[in-house]
């Protein structure tokens, strides 16, 4: 899932993509897209939990991430 | 008491505060903070998305440690998503306290939070074309008071 | 908009926050505070008399003050006068601004006005009998934040 | 008029005095009233107006006289 402005970037605001470390699910995206999502003010959260060690995730089948760029509220 | 809300339609925040204050008779003072969707500068419309595992619960979290850091009697928080026309109401933060500094300070510090320390992103809508809105230094900085 | 009133009978603050935030559409913020009469401490009614010549003239030179200090949309100062009981709102302040900070300081600034340096005086009723309340040091410390 | 705790010290809101200097009018006042009137921290407004130079108040015919203890609002 892309929210907030990473929705545009992506062009939708969900995509399929295929179970395995994250580093290759982002080779599979394209390289604009990849960069956004790198951005170091990009939080991720993995079931709707927040992740830490993004490096460490790997996405099994059924799992849901979410990339949460800087928020803007109330 | 604790009541913390996400609303997808329009809303008049009398009809929640009304309620809200009775919840706690006798209190000293309830101080109450209602955002609208500013008209200014041709804005047409506003839409707020959120994340929904984490939006609610940030704010109960919010919601919980203004209403202990501040002594009060009640806290209620109540955020639109969705798309908004200017005018109508965003965000509605009560807190009822015996104290009316206490009240005060809690409202402030629960606003400075939903600005940007929750789960909210934010787009505006001017000449037919929608442009996200980032977060401004002005926000954190209203945060960092709070440490 | 400033609207300034002394009210001698019971009143619901929403019938009045309400239209006077439709009064200023696209304002960005509504700050408001409702005082009410403490149940604690056994206390059984409350009583605030004022004089007439000075008080309501009193109270609309502080809404124009805080109005132009704090670039205010409006500001909307009601007062209870009379005996009141426990649960009762004795104050409601209200400021419409486009900055929220603003919005919020013009309240606290008129609430510290009201409590020190306006004409009211107030007694509490306990086990039957009458007690004139005297300013607290700390009123009049919180007014001189303002100098 | 007396507001505040001073209608108690006084027995009544209101009360009929002849016309003359204030000084004249407060010695024909039970002492312990006149002594609570002189409190430094008592105003005094004149046909509802506040009066700064209180020793100078001459009452006449109809005058309305206010003493104004220190006020405890909101």
């Amino acid at each position: 899932m892309f929210l907030g402005r990473l929705a545009d970037v992506a062009g939708t605001p969900e995509r399929e993509v295929a179970a395995g470390p994250l580093a290759e699910v982002l080779a599979d995206l394209p390289a604009s897209l990849a960069i956004a999502l790198l951005d170091e003010r990009v939080r991720v959260a993995l079931n709707g939990e927040l992740v830490r060690a993004v490096e460490t995730i790997v996405l099994e089948q059924g799992d849901e991430l979410a990339f949460l760029p800087p928020v803007s509220g109330g | 008491m604790i009541d913390v809300r996400l609303l997808t339609q329009p809303f008049n925040p009398g009809q929640f505060v009304g309620p809200f204050t009775h919840a706690h008779p006798g209190l000293g003072g309830v101080c109450t903070f209602v955002g609208e969707v500013r008209g200014e500068d041709g804005v047409e419309a506003l839409e707020l998305s959120h994340y929904a595992p984490l939006t609610l619960p940030g704010m109960e979290a919010l919601a919980a440690r203004a209403a202990s850091r501040f002594d009060l009697m009640g806290m209620m928080i109540l955020h639109r998503t969705g798309v908004m026309l200017p005018g109508e109401p965003i965000v509605c933060v009560s807190a009822a306290a015996s104290h009316r500094r206490a009240a005060f300070e809690a409202v402030d510090f629960a606003m400075d939070h939903l600005k940007s320390d929750s789960w909210f992103w934010k787009r505006e809508k001017r000449g037919g074309v929608w442009t996200w809105i980032e977060p401004r230094g002005q926000d954190h900085s209203d945060l960092a008071r709070w440490d």
